[in-house]
C-alpha cells in the first residue's frame, strides 16, 4: 500500500495530537508574549517557571496519592486543585524572579536583562534539582495517571480523555487573559508601561506593580501548563523547560511577539506543524529526509513568515511618523 | 528650471487625506515656507520628499530626477537633508560622531583602506575632523564636541541636528520647524543663521514653522496648506493679506505691541 | 494650611556629574500661574521633573501642600493633584487618542467624573474628539500637544505643571491655549509653565522667575519681568 | 578640564588631580603587574598565579602610564611569559587558548549585537560551518563525496583553510542576512536562532543520503595543523596561533570601528531611519556587519575543528551562542575591549575558578573535612554558581565589566592634541 | 603519620544538565568501588584518592578537563566518560598524557577504532549489541520492525548497527526516523507506527524518551514489541513507563547484578552509601574502576612495589584479561575493546525492575569481523 495513503488515514489522529502539544505551546507563549510586549525583553528564564509548576503540580498530585485521597477523589477536580496550587507557586516566584533579578536592571541597557535571566534560568534548573534530589533522591517525577478513558470522537479518531481535558482548560485560560487584558484598566496600563514607563509613571501607573502583575499572570499560566503538560505526557524533569521553551518561544514570535491572539495561534500551528512535519516529510521526501527534519521545516516556516510578514502572523507593521 | 517640482501630490491615510493633489515648485537659492494649522500635511510633505510615505499620487521632480519612488538612502544622495520635528539625533554617539555621520557620502575610503588604514584615508578622516570642528562652531556648538548627543538640552540638540543635516552639503535643506522650543532671542539669532546659510553653503531651504516673525522674516515665498490642500501661495506680503490664510491659521494680530519700555528694575534681582 | 502650594527650597539636582539645578528656591502660591523663562539649558525642564519626582533632587527638598514630596515615588505624585505635561508630549504611540486620554485618567475612580472631564478635553480640542480612534503616534506635532494636554488634564490636578505647551502649535491655537491656560486657572487649577513664548506667558502669569544656568537669577510680577531690561533683551527678542 | 601629565587611562581615574591615594594605587598595581607573571613562571603549575597573572593583564591595562609602556607590558606577557608557562602546564595554555578563541568570537558578535545593534541568537552557527569546512576535508569525511582529491589534507592546508572558511561562513552570512535583515529587533532573533538550528541540524542529520557530516557520530580525527612537517598540536601551539589571531582581528575591527563604516553601524543601531537619511545605505551596512561577524566565526571554527580533532553538532548548540552573548553583555556591549575580558571571565570562571572550587571541596569532601550528602556534591552545582553570577554581574555592573565609553576615537586617532575648552560652553566646571 | 605517595583516579561523567542522572550513577559505582579499596592501597603505602569531574555532555569541557587531568601527576588512570562524543576529543588529550582511559559506557565504534594505546572500555560496542538485537528479534519471528533513533551518536550509533544485521537477517524495516531527545511528544511518530503496521519497534536511545514511547504506544493502544539498547536499562523506565513497561526487552552488557551473591552485597552497600537503588551503569562504574586498580596493583607489583609511570599503567591496563567482576567479565584485546563482554537480553514480565534475563549472547563472535 501506498505509504502517504496509509498515512492520510491517521490525520483525524495527527490533528488531535496537534492540538494538544500546541495549546501547550500556546499557553507557554503567552507567559513570554506578556512579559515581552511590556518589557520588551525575552524572558529566558519562563522555561523554568513553566517547569517549577510541573514539579509543583505534580508533587501536590503525588502528596494526595501518598496520603491515599487520589483514587477517591475526582480526577478532574484533582487536575484543578494541583493546577492551581502550581499557578499559585509559579506565580509567587515569577514576582520574585521579576523583584530580585529583574527590577534592579531595569534601566540597564536593553540586553541586559536577558542575561540575567539566563542566569535566572541556570539557577531555577539547578535548584528544583537540588531540592528534588535532596527529597527524593533523584530529580525526576513522575505523574500519577489521572485519566485513563479514551473517547472516540470520529474514525480513527480515539482521544486520551486528557487530552480533552487539556485543551479546555488551556482555552479557558486564553478567554480569561484576553478578556482581562482587553477590558481592563491594568491590561491598557500594561501597554501603557510598554511603550514608555517614564511616561506611565506620570500618569499616576505604579509601573512596578504593572510589571510585577504582568509577571504574575505570565507565570502562573506557565505554571498551569506545567501541570498540565506533566499530566499529559507523565514525565519531567528540571530540564524539560529549556526545548519547550524555547519552541513556545519561537511560537510566541510566530504570531507577532506582544500579542496575545498570536502567541495563542503561533503555538497552535507549530504544534500542529511538528505533528504532521514528523509524519509526512518521510512519505512526501521518499525518505530522504525524516521526522527529524521536522524542527528544520517548522523553523523554515518560521522565517519564511517572517520575511513575508515581519511583524509575525498577527503582529501589524507599526509604521514610523516622524 | 525649478530645483524642485511637484506636481498632484496626494497622500491618504486610511479615510483620511492628509495632502490632497499638492503642486508646489521652488527654486535654487531660495528660501520657502510652508506654513497651516495643525495637522494640515506640512510634515506629511515632508516625508513623502524624504522618501519615508510611499507616493500614492503624483510626482516629486528634484533637479531634473524624479523622487517619487526612492528610498531615503537615495533621497539623500541627490543632496536633500532634513531635521525633524521631533528631534531625531543618535542618543548614544558624541556631538562630533553625530555630524561624521552625516558625512558618510562623502567619504571614500574602501574597506580595504579602512582596514589597513592607509594614508589616504587617514588624510580624509583627518579632513572630516577638521570639517566637523568648522560646522559645530558654526552652529554654536564649539567645545561640545565630545558630549553625547542625548546629554544636549533641547535648543541644543536642535542646532546639532542642523548641523548634521549641513554635514551632506545639502543642495535641499528641509527644516521642520527649526524654531520650536526657542526663545524670541533664540528665534531671531536661528532667523539670522537660516539667512547666513543660504549663502555660506549655498544651498535651499524649504521650511516648515509655526513661528510667524521668522517666517515673515526670511521667506522668500510662502505656501499654505490647509486640510492637506495648497490654499494660498506668495510672497510674504501677499500671505499675510490673504483672507482665507488669515481665518484658518494666522488669526487676528493681536493687538500686542503695547509694550512701553518702562522702568528696568522691576525685577528683583535675586543673584 | 498656608496659601503656598508648592515650594522648592535650595533644590540641587544632578545628572550624573552634571550639576543641572544649583540652589533651586522658588515658591507658587494657590491659584497662582507661576512662568518659569530661561534659554536652552537652563534648567527649566530639569526643575518641572524634580517637581514631578521624575528625578530626585540630592540635596534641598520639594514641599507641596504642606508635605516633603521629594522622595515620593512619581506615580503618588499624580495622586497628590499633580500633573505634567512633559516637554517632547511624550504621547503612548500605540495607543489611540481615547486610550491616552484614558490613561491620564488613571487614578480616577469615578466613571461620571471621567465622562465629564473627557467632554471638558473634547470641547478644548474638537480635533482630538474626531480623531479620537487613531493612534497617537501618528498624530501631527500640535495634535500630539493638544493630546498631551488633554491628557494631564484627565487626572483633574490642583497643580499642573506645563513644559513649553505652545510649542509646535500653530499662530491662533497658541492664542487657544494661552486663553485656556487662564480659564484653567480660573476654574482653581494653580498653574507653573515653562515658556519660550515669554512675552505670552508673562502676560497671563501673575509672577515668573528667571533661570540661568541652574540657578533662579532674577524674580518678579508678570509684568515687571515683562518690563525688566534683562528680560527683554535676553528673552523677549 | 586639568590635564594629567601621564595619559588618562580609561576609566582607571576619574579624579582630576593625581592625589596620593591615586599613587598608591598605581604603586599596587605596579606591583602586581611585576610580580604576578614572577610567580607564574617560578610556579608554572600553581592555578592561582595563573588567575593573579589574568588580573595583572587587567592591571596593565588600566594603568595611567604612556600607551607604549603598556603594550610594551601586554607584549611581555602575552607573548613571552604565557608561553613560557604554556609549553610546561598545557592547561593554562589551553584556557588561555579558549579565551583568545572566544575573545575573537565575542569581538564578531559585538559587531553586530554591540555596533550594529542587532540581536543575533544563533552566531554558533557560523562557527560550526567554519569547523565543518576544515573537518570534512582535514579528515577521511570528504572521501565520501568528493570524486577528487586526496583526503584528509595534511595539516598545511590549516592556514589556507583559515581563510577559506572564513569566506565560506562570510557568505553564509550573507546569505542569510539578505532576506531576513528588514526584519526588527527581537524578529532577527529568533530568525537567526531559527536558522541556527536549522544548520545544527543539518549536521546532525546529512548523513543520508549521502554522508556528508557523519551526523551525530561527529568526525574524528581532524589533521592539526603543520608548517612543513612540524605538527602543531600542543596546547601552547594553539595559544600561539590565536593569541595571532586574535590580535589581527581586534586591529582590524578597531580601524573598522574608527572608520565611516563603524560609525555607520553604530548609527544603524541608534536610530535606522536617520541613518538613511543620511545616506547611510542601511542593508549593505548590516550585510557586512553580518558577513564580517560570521566570517570570523568561521575562522576560529577551523582553529576549534583542529584543536578538537573531532566536531560534532553538539558543540554548537543554542547554548554555545547563548554564552557568547553573556560574554559581549558582561564584558561591555559595545566596548571592543570589554568584550574580550568578558570572554576572559566567563571562561576563567567556567574552566578555571568553578573546576578549581569544586575540586577543592570535592578533595575537602573526600578527606573527611567536610561531609557533603551526594544532593550537595559541589560539581553539581557549578552551572548554578555561574547563574548567580551572571544575575549579580548584571545587578551590579549593568554595563558590562568595561562599558561602552564613547571618545572622539577620530582625534585621538589623528593625534591632536584636545582642544582646550576656550571657557565658552561652561560644563566641565565642577562644583 | 607520614604522607604516603598519592594515586588519583578522576571520574569523568556529566554531573550536571539533562544527562547528570546517567552521569551521577557511573560516578556513584566508581566511588563505592574506590573506597573499598582504600584500605588494601593504605596497606602496598599509597594513599588512594577519587577525584570526580563533570564533563557536562559537552565535548569542549571534556577536552579542557583532559587537558587538566593529565596535568595533575597524582592522577593515573581516569575511568568515564558517558557521551562517545566526549570520550573521542577527550581520549586524543590523555593520549597526550598517557593517561589510561578505562569506559564504563560509550559504545560507539570510533572509541577504540581509533586504536589509542589509552583508551579500553568494559561494554559492548554498537556493532555487537545492536545486531545482537536483530538477531533476539528475529528469533522471536519478528520479522518486521520500525526503527526510532534520538539522533545522538550513541542512539544513531546502535540503531543503525540493528538495522543492518536485521536486513541481512531478511527482516523487513517499515519505517526508520530520528526523535528529537528532550521532547516529550512523539504522536507524531507513534501514529506513524500504528500506520506501518511493524510487528516490532527498535529504539535506539536512552530511557527517559524510551520510557515515554512505551508509555505513549501503550496509551494509544498501539501494540507492538518494543526492544531497545542498553540505554534503557534503568530503574526510571518502570517508574516513567509504569504498567506499560510489560512486555518490553532492552540489551545490556549488564545482567541483573542483584540476582548474584556478589551484586546484592554492591546494592545493598550502594543503597546505604548514596540513599537510593544501582542502575545498571553504577555497575558498569564499579567494575570499571575495579578493573583500572587491579591494572595499577600489576603495575606497582611490576615495579617493585613503588609508584609506576603512567606508562606502566596504561601497558597494565591493556594486559587485562579474565577480570571477574559485577556486571561484565573483562579480557582487552589489543585495541581496547572486552571480548567477554556478554550481551544479555532482558525482558520485563512484570514492572518490576530489574527485569529477567531472557538471554545471554557473547561478543566475541561478533567482534571478529
Ligand atoms: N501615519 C499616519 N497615519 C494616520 N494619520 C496620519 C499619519 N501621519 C499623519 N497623519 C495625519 O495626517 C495629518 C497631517 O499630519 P502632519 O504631521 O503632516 O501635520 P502637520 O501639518 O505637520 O501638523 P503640525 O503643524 O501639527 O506638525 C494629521 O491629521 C495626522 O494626524
Ligand atoms: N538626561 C540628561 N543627562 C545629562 N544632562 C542633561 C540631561 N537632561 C538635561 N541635561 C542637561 O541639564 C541642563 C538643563 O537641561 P534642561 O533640559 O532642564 O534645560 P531647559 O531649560 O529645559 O532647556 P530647553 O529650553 O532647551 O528645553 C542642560 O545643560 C542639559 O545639557
Ligand atoms: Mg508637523
Ligand atoms: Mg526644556
Amino acid at each position: 500500500m501506498n505509504q502517504l495513503q496509509v498515512l492520510v488515514k491517521i490525520i483525524p489522529q495527527l490533528l488531535s495530537d496537534g492540538l494538544a502539544l500546541g495549546f501547550v505551546y500556546a499557553i507557554v507563549a503567552l507567559g513570554y508574549t506578556m512579559v515581552y510586549g511590556i518589557l520588551e525583553f525575552i524572558n529566558f528564564a519562563h522555561s523554568e517557571l513553566f517547569m517549577f509548576g510541573a514539579f509543583v503540580g505534580t508533587e501536590v498530585l503525588l502528596l494526595l496519592k501518598s496520603a491515599g485521597i487520589l483514587a477517591d477523589m475526582s480526577p478532574t477536580v484533582a487536575l484543578l486543585l494541583s493546577m492551581l496550587v502550581a499557578m499559585i507557586f509559579s506565580g509567587a516566584l515569577g514576582v520574585t524572579v521579576d523583584r530580585v533579578a529583574y527590577r534592579p536592571v531595569r534601566s540597564a541597557p536593553k540586553l541586559v536583562p536577558f542575561i540575567s535571566a539566563i542566569g535566572v534560568s541556570f539557577i531555577l534548573q539547578d535548584l528544583v534539582r537540588m531540592v528534588e534530589e535532596a527529597k527524593n533522591g533523584k530529580f525526576y517525577l513522575n505523574a500519577p495517571t489521572l485519566f485513563t478513558n479514551r473517547i472516540t470522537l470520529a474514525p480513527n479518531m480515539v482521544v486520551p480523555e486528557k487530552t480533552l481535558y487539556i485543551v479546555g482548560l488551556c482555552l479557558l485560560m486564553m478567554v480569561a487573559l484576553t478578556l482581562f487584558v482587553s477590558k481592563n484598566k491594568w491590561g491598557k496600563a500594561m501597554r501603557a508601561v510598554a511603550q514608555d514607563r517614564e511616561t506611565a509613571r506620570l500618569m499616576g501607573i505604579n509601573v512596578d506593580k504593572v510589571i510585577a502583575l504582568t509577571f504574575l499572570i505570565g507565570a502562573a499560566l506557565g505554571g498551569a501548563a506545567g501541570t498540565l503538560f506533566s499530566v499529559q505526557y507523565g514525565s519531567i524533569s528540571p530540564y524539560s523547560g529549556f526545548v519547550l521553551g524555547m519552541k513556545a518561544f519561537t511560537a510566541a514570535v510566530f504570531g507577532g511577539i506582544g500579542k496575545i491572539p498570536g502567541a495563542m495561534l503561533g503555538g497552535i500551528l507549530l504544534g500542529l506543524i511538528e505533528v504532521f512535519g514528523a509524519s509526512f516529510l518521510g512519505a512526501l521526501t521518499g525518505g530522504v529526509f525524516g521526522s527529524e527534519y521536522k524542527d528544520v521545516l517548522a523553523f523554515a516556516i518560521l522565517i519564511l513568515i517572517l520575511i513575508f510578514k515581519p511583524s509575525g502572523l498577527l503582529g501589524k507593521p507599526v509604521g514610523e511618523k516622524v | 528650471m525649478a530645483l524642485l517640482e511637484v506636481k498632484g501630490l496626494t497622500k491618504t491615510f486610511g479615510g483620511l487625506t492628509a495632502i490632497n493633489s499638492v503642486d508646489f515648485s521652488m527654486e535654487e537659492h531660495q528660501i520657502v515656507s510652508v506654513i497651516g494649522p495643525n495637522g494640515a500635511g506640512k510634515t506629511t510633505f515632508f516625508n513623502m520628499i524624504s522618501g519615508y510615505y510611499p507616493v500614492d499620487s503624483g510626482t516629486i521632480t528634484f533637479d531634473g530626477h524624479s523622487l517619487t519612488k526612492l528610498t531615503p538612502e537615495k533621497v539623500a544622495a541627490y543632496r536633500i537633508a532634513r531635521t525633524f520635528q521631533n528631534i531625531r539625533l543618535f542618543q548614544n554617539m558624541l556631538v562630533a560622531e553625530n555630524i561624521l555621520v552625516g558625512f558618510y557620502m562623502n567619504l571614500k575610503a574602501g574597506i580595504g583602506d579602512i582596514i589597513l588604514r592607509l594614508p589616504r584615508m587617514r588624510a580624509e578622516e583627518r579632513a572630516a575632523y577638521d570639517k566637523v570642528m568648522e560646522l559645530l562652531s558654526y552652529v554654536g556648538l564649539a567645545g561640545k564636541e565630545g558630549e553625547l548627543a542625548k546629554n544636549l538640552s533641547y535648543g541644543q540638540q536642535r542646532r546639532l541636528e542642523i548641523a548634521r543635516a549641513l554635514a551632506i552639503a545639502p543642495k535641499l535643506l528641509m527644516l521642520d520647524e527649526p524654531a520650536a522650543g526657542l526663545n524670541p532671542r533664540e528665534t531671531e539669532e536661528m532667523k539670522q543663521f537660516i539667512l547666513r546659510l543660504r549663502d555660506d553653503m549655498n544651498t535651499t531651504i524649504l521650511l516648515i514653522e509655526h513661528d510667524m516673525k521668522l517666517v515673515m522674516g526670511l521667506s522668500d515665498r510662502i505656501t499654505v496648506l490647509n486640510y492637506g490642500e495648497k490654499i494660498a501661495e506668495g510672497t510674504p506680503e501677499e500671505i499675510r493679506g490673504n483672507e482665507q490664510v488669515v481665518r484658518a491659521y494666522l488669526g487676528v494680530e493681536e493687538a500686542d505691541d503695547e509694550e512701553d519700555g518702562g522702568d528696568a528694575a522691576a525685577g528683583e534681582v535675586l543673584a | 494650611m498656608s496659601d503656598v502650594m508648592l515650594a522648592l527650597e535650595n533644590v540641587n539636582t544632578f545628572y550624573g556629574k552634571i550639576h543641572a539645578l544649583r540652589d533651586i528656591t522658588f515658591e507658587v502660591k494657590r491659584g497662582e500661574i507661576v512662568t518659569l523663562i530661561g534659554s536652552n539649558g537652563a534648567g527649566k525642564s530639569t526643575t518641572l521633573r524634580t517637581i514631578s519626582s521624575q528625578l530626585t533632587p540630592a540635596g534641598g527638598r520639594v514641599v507641596y501642600q504642606g508635605g516633603v514630596i521629594s522622595k515620593t515615588p512619581a506615580h503618588e505624585v499624580v495622586g497628590l493633584g499633580i500633573a505634567h505635561v512633559p516637554e517632547g508630549r511624550k504621547i503612548f504611540p500605540a495607543l489611540t487618542v481615547e486610550e491616552n486620554l484614558q490613561m491620564g485618567a488613571f487614578r480616577i475612580r469615578d466613571a461620571r467624573r471621567n465622562a465629564e472631564n473627557f467632554e471638558r478635553v473634547y470641547a478644548l480640542f474638537p480635533r482630538l474628539k474626531e480623531r479620537y480612534r487613531q493612534r497617537g503616534g501618528t498624530l501631527s506635532g500640535g495634535e500630539q500637544q493638544m493630546l498631551a494636554i488633554g491628557r494631564a488634564l484627565m487626572s483633574m490636578p490642583k497643580l499642573l505643571l506645563m513644559d513649553e505647551p505652545s510649542m509646535g502649535l500653530a499662530p491662533m491655537l497658541v492664542e487657544l491655549i494661552f486663553q485656556s491656560i487662564v480659564q484653567l486657572n480660573r476654574d482653581g487649577i494653580t498653574i507653573l509653565l515653562v515658556e519660550q513664548n515669554a512675552k505670552k506667558a508673562l502676560k497671563v502669569s501673575h509672577r515668573g522667575y528667571v533661570l540661568q544656568t541652574g540657578a533662579i537669577t532674577l524674580t518678579g510680577t508678570g509684568r515687571e519681568l515683562l518690563r525688566n531690561d534683562t528680560v527683554r533683551e535676553a528673552y523677549l527678542g | 578640564m586639568a590635564q594629567h601629565p601621564l595619559r588618562p587611562g580609561p576609566a582607571a581615574f576619574d579624579g582630576k588631580t593625581f592625589a596620593v591615594k591615586d599613587w598608591i594605587v598605581l604603586g599596587l598595581m605596579a606591583v602586581v603587574i611585576l610580580a604576578a607573571p614572577l610567580w607564574l613562571m617560578a610556579d608554572k603549575g600553581n592555578s592561582v598565579a595563573f588567575i593573579a597573572f589574568l588580573a595583572s593583564l587587567l592591571c596593565v591595562y588600566r594603568l595611567r602610564v604612556p600607551a607604549w609602556l603598556r603594550l610594551l607590558l601586554a607584549v611581555v606577557d602575552l607573548a613571552v611569559v604565557m608561553p613560557l608557562v604554556g609549553a610546561s602546564s598545557g592547561t593554562f595554555a589551553h584556557v588561555a587558548t579558549v579565551i583568545c578563541m572566544y575573545g575573537v568570537l565575542a569581538l564578531g558578535l559585538n559587531i553586530v549585537v554591540g555596533f550594529t545593534g542587532l540581536l543575533n541568537l544563533g552566531y554558533a552557527a557560523f562557527y560550526a560551518v567554519g569547523a565543518y569546512t576544515y573537518a570534512i576535508f582535514a579528515s577521511t569525511q570528504a572521501r565520501n563525496f568528493m570524486p577528487f582529491g586526496v583526503y584528509p589534507l595534511s595539516g598545511n592546508w590549516f592556514w589556507l583553510f583559515l581563510l577559506l572558511a572564513m569566506l565560506v561562513s562570510g557568505f553564509v552570512g550573507f546569505l542569510l542576512g539578505l532576506p531576513v535583515l528588514r526584519l526588527k529587533g527581537d524578529y532577527l532573533a529568533v530568525v537567526t536562532l531559527g536558522f541556527a538550528e536549522i544548520i545544527r541540524l543539518l549536521f546532525n542529520n546529512l548523513s543520508k543520503p549521502v554522508n556528508i557530516t557523519n551526523g551525530p557520530m561527529g568526525i574524528t580525527p581532524i589533521q592539526p595543523p603543520m608548517i612543513f612537517s612540524l605538527r602543531l598540536d600542543k596546547p601552547v601551539h594553539y595559544y600561539v596561533i590565536v593569541l595571532a589571531l586574535l590580535l589581527l582581528t581586534f586591529v582590524v575591527v578597531r580601524n573598522l570601528q574608527n572608520s565611516r563604516i563603524g560609525r555607520a553601524w553604530v548609527a544603524i543601531r541608534e536610530d535606522e531611519l536617520v541613518a538613511r537619511t543620511m545616506g547611510v545605505p542601511v542593508v549593505r551596512m548590516k550585510l557586512l556587519a553580518f558577513s564580517i561577524a560570521a566570517g570570523l566565526a568561521g575562522m576560529m571554527g577551523v582553529v576549534f575543528a583542529a584543536m578538537q580533532s573531532y566536531v560534532d553538532p553538539t558543540s554548537f548548540t543554542f547554548m554555545e551562542s547563548i554564552v557568547i552573548l553573556c560574554m559581549v553583555i558582561l564584558g561591555g556591549t559595545g566596548s571592543m575591549t570589554g568584550v574580550i575580558i568578558g570572554a576572559l571571565a566567563v571562561i576563567v570562571l567556567q574552566l578555571q575558578i568553578l573546576k578549581d572550587a569544586s575540586s577543592y571541596l570535592t578533595s575537602l569532601t573526600t578527606a573527611g573535612i567536610l561531609n557533603l550528602p551526594s544532593w550537595l556534591n559541589p560539581a553539581k552545582y557549578e552551572r548554578l554558581i555561574f547563574g548567580l553570577i551572571l544575575v549579580l554581574m548584571c545587578i551590579f555592573r549593568p554595563n558590562g565589566l568595561i562599558p561602552e565609553k564613547r571618545v572622539l576615537q577620530i582625534k585621538e586617532k589623528l593625534g591632536l592634541k584636545p582642544k582646550a575648552d576656550a571657557g565658552g560652553n561652561a560644563a566641565s566646571k565642577e562644583g | 603519620q607520614t604522607a604516603l605517595p598519592v594515586i588519583k583516579i578522576a571520574s569523568v561523567t556529566p554531573l550536571s544538565g539533562s544527562q547528570a542522572a546517567m552521569g551521577e550513577t557511573i560516578k556513584d559505582g566508581i566511588e563505592l568501588a574506590l573506597n573499598e579499596r582504600v584500605e588494601e592501597f593504605k596497606a602496598l603505602g599509597f594513599d588512594l584518592q577519587f577525584a570526580p569531574q563533570d564533563d557536562q555532555a559537552d565535548p569542549k569541557v571534556g577536552v579542557s578537563i583532559a587537558q587538566r587531568l593529565i596535568e595533575d601527576k597524582d592522577i593515573l588512570a581516569i575511568v568515564g566518560h558517558w557521551n562517545s562524543g566526549v570520550a573521542i576529543p577527550s581520549s586524543e588529550v590523555y593520549n597526550q598524557g598517557n593517561l589510561a582511559m578505562v569506559s564504563p559506557a560509550n559504545t560507539a565504534v570510533a572509541v577504540t577504532d581509533r586504536a589509542l594505546p589509552v583508551v579500553n572500555r568494559i561494554c559492548a560496542r554498537d556493532d555487537a549489541q545492536g545486531p545482537a538485537g536483530a538477531d533476539y528479534l528475529f528469533s522471536l519471528g519478528l520479522t518486521s520492525v520500525f526503527i526510532l533513533q534520538d539522533k545522538t551518536a550513541y542512539g544513531q550509533g546502535v540503531a543503525d548497527e540493528f538495522q543492518k544485521r536485521y536486513i541481512a537477517l531478511g527482516g523487513q524495516v517499515l519505517g526508520y526516523e530520528g526523535i528529537t531527545a528532550g521532547e516529550a511528544d512523539y504522536s507524531a511518530v507513534e501514529e506513524m507506527i500504528r500506520a506501518s503496521g511493524a510487528q516490532a519497534v527498535y529504539f535506539g536511545g536512552i530511557y527517559p524518551e524510551g520510557a515515554l514511547l512505551i508509555k505513549q504506544l501503550k496509551e494509544k493502544g498501539i501494540e507492538v514489541t518494543f526492544l531497545g539498547p542498553d540505554g534503557m536499562d534503568s530503574a526510571e523506565l518502570v517508574n516513567i513507563a509504569g504498567e506499560a513497561v510489560v512486555g518490553t526487552y532492552y540489551t545490556s552488557t549488564a545482567a541483573d547484578v542483584s540476582g548474584t551473591e556478589k551484586g546484592a552485597a554492591f546494592a545493598a552497600a550502594f543503597k546505604a552509601r548514596f540513599g537510593h537503588n544501582p542502575e545498571g551503569y553504577a555497575a558498569y562504574g564499579y567494575d570499571a574502576l575495579n578493573v583500572t586498580l587491579d591494572a595499577i596493583k600489576r603495575a606497582i607489583d611490576a615495579n617493585g612495589g613503588a609508584l609506576p609511570t603512567r606508562e606502566q599503567v596504561v601497558t597494565a591496563v591493556r594486559a587485562t584479561s579474565g577480570y571477574e567482576g559485577l556486571a561484565t567479565n573483562v579480557t582487552f584485546n589489543e585495541i581496547g575493546d572486552n571480548t567477554e563482554a556478554t550481551v544479555y537480553v532482558l525482558g520485563f514480565s512484570e514492572a518490576a525492575y530489574p527485569p529477567a534475563v531472557i538471554k545471554a549472547i557473547p561478543v566475541a563472535e561478533y567482534l571478529k569481523k
